[in-house]
This record gives structure tokens, sequence and C-alpha cells, in this order.
């Protein structure tokens, strides 16, 4: 069936050659990209995925900045021993607001798409301060200057364009960042009208040292909210489905 | 074939029908096919007592439990690092031999090489040699032909079984799953191991052969570039052969062109072509050729085992004399004795040295006892009710020895700390007395506290040891006591 | 321009005839092997297409109806019933004597973990380590309702003042700010508690909080402040405070407690779970 | 037939391409090794920000990948199309200059950025949003220049090669665009945030992160060594329809190919399916660019003892069909289901890495510098040979070691005690893999070694005192005309 084609014309043309090469190599890509955002029940229909928190998401932004996910997946495969080591199985859900994705691709050390809420505030942060000093055998590597303040001043902006990207931060969210962000980082101001903003957001002195705002306390308050806002007794099978 | 009628897309193979031959090389060849042919079957079969309640098979790789079992030795799967090691000195065996030998590996020893030979001898038996084979598979189909391509491929398929069963046994209790095999009682996955190992044998030994190592093995690829001037390879003494001619002419070489070797060859092609990618070096051609110089009465030796410096050498000394045995003579002594002490050949015996050193001092200091500590990560410290502070730990026995044993837990880096291990028994002197099971792992949770009187610094270094009845320190594990920054 | 389609000596193919910087092609056919081994890689793919979910489609789920997802529940499943007869054995046997027997207490121990991160981490904290706002620490000596294997069993049973179990715990502390003690009494009284830590300031005061104690708090919390489980009272006299150590925050609890609230778990898990996290919890603490 | 003299070619830049990936490749190994002692020896993150792994981790892979391989990409398509079109470069020296200095800066700036933090977080894509749009501008200069000089050759049909290096412009160009698209937070800020979110985005960042091995690493890779095979063993390319079939089913298979990176994640099913099958569809079309490179050498065999480069080549075929093996096998979604997120990855990425794109590099290099410098052969064909023995046994060294460790950790993960619990604590399985990253990091400095005996190898080509005579190219069929 070959007998009569010809690749003559094909390699005597750049033109040719280069349309058909696009064309070749789109095909696979359209096919797998496009129908992501066209069906809807690619992303799980459950209640409680909310945008993060101004200070989850400097924290989230210092974890992409750290190269975590190197190390560290958040993406819990739905296997016996997944299940039973770090939980439920991730759901695309979860990470509908994570730009960039950090499902990862190695894990070096612990899968974290649950870790939050699994360990307390102190030993995170003495854990990130000093890996060696809690697990004599980790091979972390040590992030004590992350002791140093939060560089907050671009927090709007950012909710600002995650919202231009289709993110649902209203403008109250963004004209009251500054303040949310301090606010969870206070256990001992009033949470009413951040957590009206941010449901199930937890307050806390994530560092353990209240007088300071850092990039610690940042990277902590996002650490223990990973993979909690989901409330798995609530599913339904049938919401788990994806297509 | 031309411009103006294209060739057709493929083509099909043509079948290489190599011809019986006999001689040294096919010798050492059959007894090398017996020998690992009869040691891949057997060695299942073998039984190694190794006590109540646990495998005796003497090689098992335990995939429920994850032990591999190799008559004495016992891995669990954090020694797999024992495999690494011989991976390692496979590989770098393979380049030494190489580099030595040239491609005896893949003449002698490969399994494709070991398998096409069986399933060419079994072809041979039902079908006949080389010329019998290529009159009958030009023949139409009749009766005959049928029966004997039907006996030929049964014959196959029974050692593809084989093959494919002896596989799955190194991997179960031999005895057992030949039983659940035969009885229909194996479970899903075995039939398809089976399954899939029979059909890959009778594929490669009985149809892709020679095009395995042509095309789709990388380690060819590697032998080539491996090779120097100082490895034995199969080579044709073209300064004695040439130029070839009948025997009855004059004026000619040795090579009477008669073709045997090229006959012989499992991969199909001309020795005397030079080197090429498709000699697997296996030295049937020069078996075939001593016969027919035999036979024609000239010395032999015409193809044979040679480096190619020495090729170069007896080239040199040949063009120097005339023709006739002086100039043979000569030519044969102008070689030397292969330098195999190489730089490279040095290095790679070197490296393998260390890794076999390494490997050795591995398993006679080979850990039987093991522990490791977990401290707890929330709470990182318990305040208590008199002030005092605690630290909760888990900690873990690996015990590899089929016996029961007590270990006294003792706390190191911190004195004035009391220690409890929950569930665990005090020896005499009060200290807890921890039981391992036999073969396995036990935890135990430890509670560490740090009395209110006792000042610690908030972080402080400290181990736990094991000491065995005659108060050895046999193990310990290294965690670290937390307190309140003071 | 004219083809040079030459004979190759070493294969005896043809050429294309092209030359590029003195590269050259041969014509050489495909190898069979080659062609047919992609075949078959293609009849495996179409076959696994057919079989598994492989369309865009809503609802194309393949011949078998497979999905990654649905493998799982029917893993933890069988798994859950290879368990059964452990289970079986722990639920028939008491605490005391799972605690006792090493098989039961390592599997117990283990169950009793996964089953405390799913129903207790919530409010006491991964590992029990409690958590402000009035969750008890699990993990300290100290104990409200008792640290005994059985006294743990039965808070986790039935819980603490809650609707959901006739059984649960119910004593509470009065409201004494509203008209029961006066704003100098509670002052007095909080001293008085304050020096059974030895952290009194103001002698006077707690001579005279020590009256106000003994007809006010005694019954409960003890003569001497070292609580009565039975009631649930804190012991006063020790290093461990649920609400706050401070002494504002000791007096703001006399004028108003806040008592906790804890959910019985007897409908919702198993006996057999409510055994393991006993034992669990028991370890968690040391126990008593 | 006319030949045009070969100084109408344009060379300087290729000359500083050629020693641009020598420089890089040394650079993108010693931060493999730096990074491969870190995972043994944590103490040497040193707890500053711009030396711990996470940040030093993009700067080993983005060398690696974009510096070294880019060059040695740039440097032999520039050549190569030269050369098949008998053709000027379009846009002559100063288009050369331009796209030299302009992928350096774009090399650097990206590097810049990891140490300091700058990142996309998506791997091999990490360089941040204005890196990007500079590459993009350097990348379309690139294409221009390319089919540019296929348009004005004087030869009828494009060589083979050039239509993998073409693909390769044009697909990286598609993927490098689409994977990129984002929003900077602005006010001037270095940061961004992407188009696509979760899901979608794993699916455009494993399309982009599949297919830059598919075309940046494999068919760029093999249109370099559809060039320098034939060249280094002078004989004709073994089968021109082999050319055409495996050309068209690559490319057209591989773009597929990316969800096998997402198995058992979120992604939806369909999608992990389609992944699947694609990749063991790939399979025979990958073997496709062996045969031809291997079966080119029937003929030329015993040129491979005497030919330092050739061998590399040809050892370079090998690693490529080994793990062009084992990527459709890791594929199958149960083998994936143990080896993901496991080292076993890393061993197969680096059997790929080391083996392939570096050793066909490799070889390429000790043809082109005698060629690009006019000197009658190398410095050293010893030295080079030890780089070839020195090079190999740090492969063996490292693919076996993550090979094992990754099935180990694999096994860790699942293995559970008699009572049906988790036998293992992750800690556990950290602590195993010690000796495995002592051995891995023990197989790079084998590796670096040989490339810094490479280094000084064609340095001192380059500089030693030779006769003017032009070069004899190694295998030059030129004279044959």
């Amino acid at each position: 069936m070959f007998k009569k084609f010809s690749h003559g014309p094909i390699e005597r043309n750049v033109l040719i050659l280069g349309v058909l090469t696009l064309i070749t190599v789109s095909l696979g890509g359209l096919a797998q990209i496009v129908p992501l955002f066209t069906i809807e029940s690619t992303i799980e229909r459950v209640a409680g995925i909310r945008p993060y928190t101004p200070l989850e998401l400097m924290g989230r932004d210092i974890y992409v900045r750290e190269g975590c996910y190197a190390c560290h997946s958040q993406m819990i495969r739905p296997f016996r021993d997944e299940a039973e080591r770090y939980g439920h199985y991730s759901l695309a859900a979860e990470s509908i607001y994570d730009r960039p994705f950090q499902w990862g691709s190695k894990r070096t050390g612990p899968d974290l798409a649950r870790v939050g809420g699994r360990y307390s505030d102190d030993w995170q942060a003495a854990h990130l301060r000093s890996p060696r000093d809690l697990v004599p055998d980790s091979i972390m590597p040590p992030y004590s200057f992350l002791d140093r303040p939060l560089d907050a001043a671009r927090v709007p902006a950012s909710l600002r364009a995650q919202q231009r990207l289709g993110v649902p931060y209203s403008d109250e969210h963004v004209a009251q960042a500054m303040a949310d962000l301090r606010t969870q980082a206070d256990p001992d101001a009033d949470p009413t009208a951040f957590n009206r903003r941010y449901p199930r957001a937890r307050q806390g002195v994530f560092d353990g040292n209240p007088r300071q705002l850092t990039e610690m306390d940042a990277l902590v308050a996002y650490l223990q909210m990973l993979g909690t806002l989901v409330q798995f007794r609530d599913v339904t099978p049938e919401q788990l489905r994806q297509q | 074939m031309n411009a103006v009628t294209p060739p057709s897309l493929y083509a099909a193979h043509a079948k290489v029908q190599p011809r019986a031959v006999t001689g040294r090389v096919r010798s050492v060849k059959w007894a090398v096919l017996i020998v690992l042919l009869g040691l891949y079957y057997v060695a299942p079969w073998l039984r190694w007592d190794r006590g109540p309640g646990v495998p005796d098979q003497a090689i098992l790789v335990d995939v429920a439990h994850a032990r591999l079992f190799f008559f004495w030795i016992e891995l669990w799967p954090q020694e797999v690092y024992f495999l690494t090691g011989a991976l390692v000195l496979g590989a770098i065996g393979l380049f030494a031999v190489t580099s030595l030998f040239g491609r005896v590996w893949c003449g002698f020893t490969c399994p494709q090489t070991v398998w096409t030979d069986l399933f060419m001898w079994v072809e041979r038996r039902i079908e006949g040699d080389r010329n019998a084979r290529i009159k009958l598979d030009a023949e139409p189909w009749s009766p005959r032909k049928r029966r004997l391509k039907f006996y030929k491929h049964a014959a196959w398929i029974g050692v593809a079984m084989a093959t494919g069963g002896a596989w799955i046994m190194y991997f179960n209790d031999a005895p057992t799953i030949a039983w659940q095999m035969l009885t229909g009682q194996a479970g899903l996955t075995v039939y398809f191991f089976f399954g899939l190992f029979t059909l890959t044998t009778y594929t490669l030994a009985g149809f892709a052969r020679e095009q395995v190592c042509i095309y789709m093995c990388p380690w060819p690829r590697f032998q080539g570039a491996m090779l120097d001037d100082q490895s034995l390879v199969v080579t044709y003494r073209d300064w004695r052969g040439e130029p070839r001619g009948k025997l009855k002419e004059e004026g000619h070489g040795d090579c009477v062109d008669c073709g045997a070797c090229v006959h012989v060859c499992p991969t199909g092609i001309d020795i005397r072509e030079g080197q090429q990618l498709p000699c697997i070096g296996c030295g049937l051609c020069v078996d075939a050729c001593n016969e027919v110089m035999r036979k024609v009465d000239r010395p032999q030796g015409l193809i044979g085992f040679e480096t190619l410096g020495n090729l170069a050498a007896s080239q040199a000394a040949a063009a120097v004399h005339a023709p006739g045995p002086a100039r043979l003579a000569a030519s044969m002594a102008a070689r030397r004795f292969p330098r195999l002490l190489r730089p490279r050949v040095l290095v790679y015996g070197a490296v393998l040295s260390v890794v076999m050193a390494v490997m050795a001092g591995a398993f006679m200091f080979r850990d039987t006892l093991s522990v490791s500590v977990l401290r707890d990560r929330a709470p990182l410290f318990v305040q208590l009710s008199d002030g005092g502070v605690r630290n909760a730990f888990t900690i873990k026995i690996v015990n590899k020895t089929r016996e029961v044993a007590s270990y006294a837990l003792v706390l190191e880096g911190a004195p004035g700390v009391g220690i409890l291990a929950q569930g665990a028994e005090a020896d005499a002197q009060g200290r807890p007395l921890l039981t391992t099971r036999a073969d396995g792992i036990t935890e135990w949770r430890v509670l560490a506290t740090v009395p209110a009187g006792l000042r610690l610094p908030a972080n402080q270094a400290i181990s736990f040891h094991l000491h065995d009845a005659g108060g050895h320190d046999v193990a310990h594990a290294r965690s670290v006591l937390l307190g309140p920054r003071p | 321009m004219a083809l040079k389609i030459e004979k190759d000596a070493v294969s005896g193919t043809d050429t294309t005839g092209h030359e590029w910087d003195g590269l050259r092609e041969l014509n050489t056919p495909l190898p069979l092997w080659w062609l047919y081994t992609w075949y078959a890689c293609i009849a495996f793919a179409a076959v696994w297409v057919v079989l598994y979910p492989a369309l865009p489609i809503s609802g194309a789920t393949g011949l078998l109806g497979y999905t990654a997802r649905g493998a799982l529940p029917a893993q933890l499943a069988a798994e859950n019933a290879a368990r059964e007869p452990m289970r079986a054995r722990i639920r028939a046997a008491t605490p005391e004597a799972i605690a006792a027997d090493p098989t039961l207490r390592a599997f117990a121990v283990a169950g009793g973990r996964i089953a405390f991160a799913n129903n207790c981490a919530a409010c006491h904290g991964a590992g029990g380590q409690g958590a402000t706002g009035g969750y008890p620490s699990l993990a300290d000596d100290d104990w409200l309702w008792g640290g005994e294997l059985a006294d743990i069993h039965t808070t986790i049973t039935h819980g603490i003042r809650n609707q959901d179990s006739e059984e649960a715990r119910l004593s509470a502390m009065p409201v004494f700010g509203s008209g029961i003690l006066t704003t100098a009494q509670i002052r007095d009284v909080t001293e008085h508690v304050l020096s059974l830590t030895q952290r009194a300031t103001d002698p006077a005061a707690a001579t005279r909080g020590a009256a106000v104690f003994t007809e006010n708090c005694a019954s409960c919390h003890g003569e001497n402040g070292a609580g009565n489980p039975q009631f649930g009272a804190p012991n006063l006299s020790d290093q461990i405070w649920l609400h706050g150590r401070e002494r504002a925050q000791i007096m703001a609890y006399i004028t108003a407690p806040r008592m906790g609230v804890m959910p019985a778990f007897s409908g919702r898990l198993d006996p057999a779970m409510i055994n393991m996290l006993t034992v669990y919890v028991h370890t968690l603490g040391g126990g008593r | 037939m006319p030949s045009r003299s070969e100084m109408t070619y344009v060379e300087a830049p290729i000359r500083a391409f050629a020693v641009a990936t020598m420089f890089w490749g040394v650079v993108g190994f010693l931060m493999g090794v730096l990074i491969a002692s870190q995972l043994a020896w944590p103490l040497l993150n040193l707890d500053l920000p711009w030396t711990s792994f996470g940040r030093l981790r993009p700067v080993h892979t983005s060398a690696v990948i974009f510096a070294f391989g880019g060059n040695a990409l740039l440097c032999t398509s520039l050549y190569i199309v030269q050369r098949t079109c008998r053709a000027r470069l379009f846009g002559g020296n100063d288009m050369g200059w331009f796209l030299f200095w302009g992928y350096q800066f774009f090399i650097v700036s990206a590097a810049l950025g990891y140490v300091l933090g700058v990142t996309q977080g998506k791997e091999y894509a990490e360089p941040e949003w204005y890196v990007d749009l500079w590459l993009t501008l350097v990348w379309v200069a690139y294409l221009v220049a390319f089919a540019g000089t296929i348009v004005k050759r004087e030869e009828p049909h494009i060589y083979v090669a050039n239509w993998f290096f073409l693909a390769f412009i044009i697909t990286v160009a598609m993927l490098h665009i689409v994977n990129n698209l984002a929003l900077p937070v602005g006010d001037g800020s270095s940061h961004s945030y992407g188009l696509a979110a979760g899901v979608q985005n794993a699916m455009i960042q494993w399309w982009y992160g599949h297919n830059a091995v598919g075309f940046f690493l494999t068919a760029g890779f093999l249109g370099m060594m559809y060039y320098f095979i034939p060249k280094q063993a002078n004989r004709p390319v073994y089968s021109y329809r082999l050319s055409i079939v495996h050309f068209w089913s690559l490319i057209f298979l591989y773009i597929w190919a990316g969800p096998h990176h997402l198995f058992y994640t979120a992604l939806p099913d369909w999608a992990q399916t389609l992944g699947m099958v694609f990749s063991v569809m790939l399979w025979m079309p990958s073997w496709g660019g062996m045969i031809n490179g291997i079966m080119t050498l029937s003929g030329a065999w015993d040129k491979l003892r005497t030919d330092p480069g050739l061998r590399f080549s040809v050892t370079a075929v090998g690693f490529y069909g080994m793990s062009t093996f084992e990527g459709p096998v890791m594929s199958i979604r149960a083998v994936n289901a143990l080896s993901h997120y496991t080292d076993w990855t890393i061993g197969h990425v680096h059997s790929g890495a080391m083996g392939w794109v570096g050793f066909i590099t490799f070889g390429a290099l000790y043809w082109l510098f005698p060629v690009l410098w006019k000197k009658k052969g190398l410095y050293s064909t010893r030295l080079a040979d030890w780089h070839f023995w020195i090079a190999t046994l740090g492969i063996v060294l490292y693919i076996t070691a993550m090979w094992v460790s990754g099935i180990m950790q694999g096994l860790m993960w699942r293995a559970y005690d008699e009572n049906g619990f988790l036998q293992y604590s992750f800690i556990e399985t950290v602590a195993a893999m010690h000796p495995y990253y002592v051995i891995r990091w023990l197989g790079g400095v084998l590796y670096l070694s040989g490339a810094l005996i490479m280094a000084f190898n064609l340095y001192k080509t380059v500089t030693q005192v030779e006769g003017s005579q032009p070069a004899a190219a190694p295998a030059n069929a030129l004279a044959a005309e």
C-alpha cells in the first residue's frame, strides 16, 4: 500500500516538512490537554476547597522557591500502602488553586499532600531549622534561614494576579490581604472576618515566635493546611468519579 | 531492482540454516551448554535445611516475605545492596573478560546463544542438517513436511515450557508450585508469567535468534567498543588464506573457498570479510575450517582465536617471506603472547577486587541485629505534672537470626534520665529487657523521663544501646532528648 | 539532477542516489521483525484502549469498567477481612487482657494509631499533644477522668458531657461568678489555688481563700487540691493547667468555667476499635 | 559538481558553541556530583539558601539538559545544516553570534535565578517569565536561521538529520510557549503565576516535560547521530525507508506519552491509559533510530577500535536502545506503581542522559574539534580511550545503584508486617538509601573525571602546534567526489 507513496515532495520542501511536523506533533497535546478543560468531572465535586490565605500563599511561594518539590511529592496514589501511610488519595479538586501544581515526581522525602495537622507547629518549625536534631537519619537540608522577616509587600499584588487568572478572590480579599496575613499569625487577633473569608483557616504562632512575622511562619502555615480542606467523612464515592 | 520499481517496504528475514559441526570449540560449547542448562533447570530443586518454618529451597526469591535465600545467605530488603554489588561485579567482570578474551560471553554463555543452540539441536534432530532443512523448507506442503514441522514446534514448545516453568520455581517452592501448575491450582499470576516466559523463549530461540544479537541487544555495541588489538577474537588469517582458490590449482593460499565457515555460522556471516558486528565469537567456523584443513592436508588454524595485534604481526612477517611452509612458520612465530596486564585490565581488576572485598567485608560484618529509634513528632516532649519532662520513642529491633534473644536497653548521654519500655520486663538491674522475635522486627514504645530537678539543655544528643546478657554493647542508635527552652 | 543509484559493495543494497556532504543512504527495506513487533505493540494498545478507560468522553469506561480509584476500596475491604480474626479476638478481650498479651497489644497499638489519626487527632492533636482551648493532652501523666485502661475505655465509649450517651460523664463546675462568690472571694480563692503550687504573693488573701476553697471547691478538688477523677476535677497542685496557669486565667475560669465536651464513640466505632484506641491512648501517656 | 569552498561556511560561532558545550558539560556534571554528595552527606547543604539541594538541583538539570545538551545541539545542528545543504548559515556570522550570546545569556540568567530562588517550580521549566521571553526570542531566531539555511540549500533533498533537527526546533518552541504561559505578579516582580492550575497544569507540564526528553534529548540528538555515525564510519546510512517510518512515527507518538509521568495521580484515567499505550507503541519507532545507527556500521566494525569518537557514538546508541526499552517497560502502569517516586526513575534518566546524550555528544566533540580548528587529529587518542573507560565505569556504578535502590525503596514502602500493618516508616527507607547514594556519587565522580580528561584533551588539541595544513577530516568522504 506504500508503493505509490513518495516521501520526495516532503523532503524537498522545508515548508511542507515543517508544517506537517507541526501538525503531527500538535495532535497528541490537543487530544490530551483540551478535554481536561472541557470535561467537568475532571475536577471532583467536593466541598471545602478554598483559595489559600495570604499567609499560606506566601508560604506556598516559599515552598516553590526552595524547590521542595524536588524531594517531596504532593500526590497520594490510590494504593493501600499510601492510604495507610499518608491518608486518602489526593483529588484533582485539592489542587485547583495550585499555580504551579506541586505533585512532584520523586519521594526522597515523604509525600506532603496531607501533612497538615499531622505534627505540631513546634515540630515543623524545629524540623525545618535543623532536621537532623529531630530525625537523625534525615537527609533534608536545614532551613534555619527561614527565620528571617517575611517580605509580605507583594501579597496584594499576588492575590490580584491570581484573581485575574480566575481564582475566586474578591476585591475584599485583595484589599484585606495584609490584614488577613497578620491576623492569621496572631492568635490574639479577632478571627471573625478572616474566617469568613477563609473558612477553616487556623491561626497560630507558627514559628514559635509571636514577636516577628517570618518566612517560617508562612511556610509552616502552608504545610499545616495541606490536605485538610476536604472532609472525607462527608464525601460520597459518586463525587469522586472523574469521568 | 532499480529506481523504476522500488523494492518493497520491508524485507522478510532470510533464515540462517547452520550446518552441524564437530571439533574442539563445539565440544567446549556443548559442555558449557550442558552445565548452564543443567544448573538452570536443577537449581530450584536443590534443598537447604534452614530449620522449621523457613523455606528449605536452596535458591529462592520469596516475594511475599521480601526475602532472598541463597544457600546459607538470607537477605532482607535493606540488604539488596549485595545485589548492587553483584550487578557491578557482573558488568565490570564482563568488561574485563571482553577486553581479554573478546566476545566469549556472547559466543558461549549468553542465554540467547545457549537456548538458540539447544533449539537448533532439536531442529536438527527432527528435520535433519542444513541441506535437508533447506530442501524441506523449499518443498511444497506434504504430510511428511507437516509432520516434521509439527514435531519440531511441539518439541520447541516443550523446551520453552520447561524453561518458563523453571523460572517460576525460583520464586516459589519448586515441588509445591510444580504440582499446583500441573493440577491447575496455581494462581493466575503464576500462569501469566509461565506463559510469558514460555512465549519469549519460543520466539527468541526459535525465530528471532541472531536478530536479537544483531539488532536488539545493546551489549554487542559496548563490546565492539571494549575490544582492542590485544583481545582474542575469531579471525581469518588472510595472509595465509588469500588468494582463495580450488585445491587443485596452483598459486593460491590455503583457503579452498569451500564455504564451510559460512555454512556453520549461526549468524550467517562470512568471517573472511574481517571483523564485523554480527560475529558473536562462538568459534564454530574455527572447527569447520580445521575439519576441512585436515581433509586437504593443510595445517590447522586458518581460522582461529587470535588477537588483532598478532594478526598484524603475522601479516608483516608473511610479507617478507616467499610462500611455503617456511613463511607459515615464520609468520606464526611472529606472534606474541597477548599482553594481559594492560592498564585497563588492571583497573578493571582493581575495581573487581575492591567491590569483592567490600562485599565480603559487608557480608562478614553483616549485622544480624540492628536497632532503630523513631522519636515522637507530636508532641515533641511532654511536661509532666511534677515539672519533669518526658520524651517518647519507638524502638525497633530487627533480628535476622532464627533465635529469640533478650537485650537490656540502656540510655547513654543523659545521666539521671529514667527510661521505661512499655510492655517490657525488667532485668536484675532494673533495666528494660527487650525480647525480640525470631527473624523479624519487634517494636517498643519507650518513654524517657527527665526528673523535675534535673536541668538539661533544650536539645540533648542521646543514644540507645542494646546490651546482651554478657554485658556487651551489641547495637545502638542515635536520637535526641528535647525539653523546654531554659 | 540525475540520481546516482549505486550498489553498496558491503551489503549489496542500492543507495537512494542522493548525497549530502559525502553522506549517502542505503535503500534497505525495513526489518520484518521490527515491523511485526511494532504491529504487536499497536495491537496491544488497541486491546488496552478497548478494555480500559481511554477516551475523553464522560462515561466511557472501557469494557472492564476499571478505574484506578475504584480498585482501592475492594483492596482495603479484603485487607479488612483478613484482619477480622485478630479484631474478633480484640473485641472479645478486655483492654487489660489486650495490653498484657504482646501479640494483641502490637496489633491494637498499630490499629489504634490509625483510628486515632482519623477520629481523635482533630481535637487532641496528632500524637495526643492536646490543643489550646481546652483539649487536654493525652500524652502526659495528668488525667482528668482517670488514666487506667478502664477509665480511658469508659471515656472513649461514652464521652464527656454530650447528648449522645446516657452514661456520658456529666459533672460540671458551677459558674461561681454568677452570684455564688463575690469578685473578692474569687480573687482570694485564686490566691489560695496559686499557693498550692507555691506561687501565691499575698499570704493574707491566700488564707482567706483557703476557707472559701474548703467550702466551695474541696468537695470535688479535694482538701489539698489534688483533684478527683470521678468528677473530672483536675489536680490543682501540679504543673499542668488545661486552661492556663496564670492568675488572670485562673480567675477567669473560676468566674465562668468552660466545660469541655467530647462525643461518645460507642455508636460510631466498632467495639474492637474502641479497645484498640484505649490501648493506644494508654501507651501515649504511659497511662496508670 | 561545483563544490563551494569550506571557507564560506559560518564557523566561528560554531567553535564557540563547541567550547561552550564542553564547558557547560563540566559545570553540569560538577553540579550533579555536588548535589549527589548532598544526598549522601546532608551537611554539605551548608544551611545557606543558595547552596541547598532544592535550589541547586535545577541548576544541575538545566546545566546538563539546556546548557550542555542545548549548546551541543546548536553547535552540531548549525554545523550540519550548512554542510548537508551546501549553504552558508542564513543570517551569516551575525546570526551565529546572536544565537551564541543569546543562548548563553539565557543559561546564565536562568541559573542565577535558581540560586536566588527565582523559579516557576516546574521541573525542567524552572526559568521565570522574563527568561522564558528571552529564550523564545532566541529560539525563533534559531528556527529562522535553520529553516532559512535549508531554503538556501544547493542539495535537492533535505538530509534526514535536518528533519530531526527541524522537528526538534519546532516542537520545543511549541512546548516552551504553551507550558510557560504565565501572568507576572506585576510591579516589576520577577515572580509569576501560570495560566493553568492543578490537574491541567500537571498535564501540560508533563506533556512539556516528557517531550523535552522526546524532542530535546532524543530527536535533536538523533539528528546528531545521523550525521556523525555515517561520517565517522564512512558508510551510508543503513535504511532510508526506516528513517522515514521511524521519523514520522516517533514524532507523532512521543507527544502522547506525557501522562505516563502521572499514573495513579488525580489525572483522569482516560489520559493515563493513553499515556501508557502510546509509550508502548513508541518502543519500535525509538529502536528504528538505534537500528539505523548501528547497522550503518556494517562493514566498518573495525573502526570502533581505532576511532575514539565512533566508540562513544556507538556505545551511545547502545544506551539509547536500553533506555528506550526501559522507558516503555516503566510506562506499564503496574511497573510504574513500583518505580514511580523512586530512584529507579533517576537511574533511567541518567542511563539516557549519561549514556545516550553524553556519549553521542562526546563522540561529536572528538570529531568536531580537529575539524573546526583545522588540526590533523586529536591531541591524544589514548586520553580519549581513558575517558571512555572511566565514563563507562561511572555509568555502571550510577545506574546499578539507582536501579537496585529504587526497587528496594519501592518494596520497602509497600512492605507489611504479619498483622498487615506497614513494616517500615518512611525514615527507615531513607536510612537504607545511604550506601546507594555513596555509590552513585562515586559513579558521578568517575563520569566527571572522564569529562575533565576530555576537556584537557580538546584544549591541547586546539592549542597544540602543528603544521598549518588544512585538516584531513576523519573519514572525510568529500575527497571521493
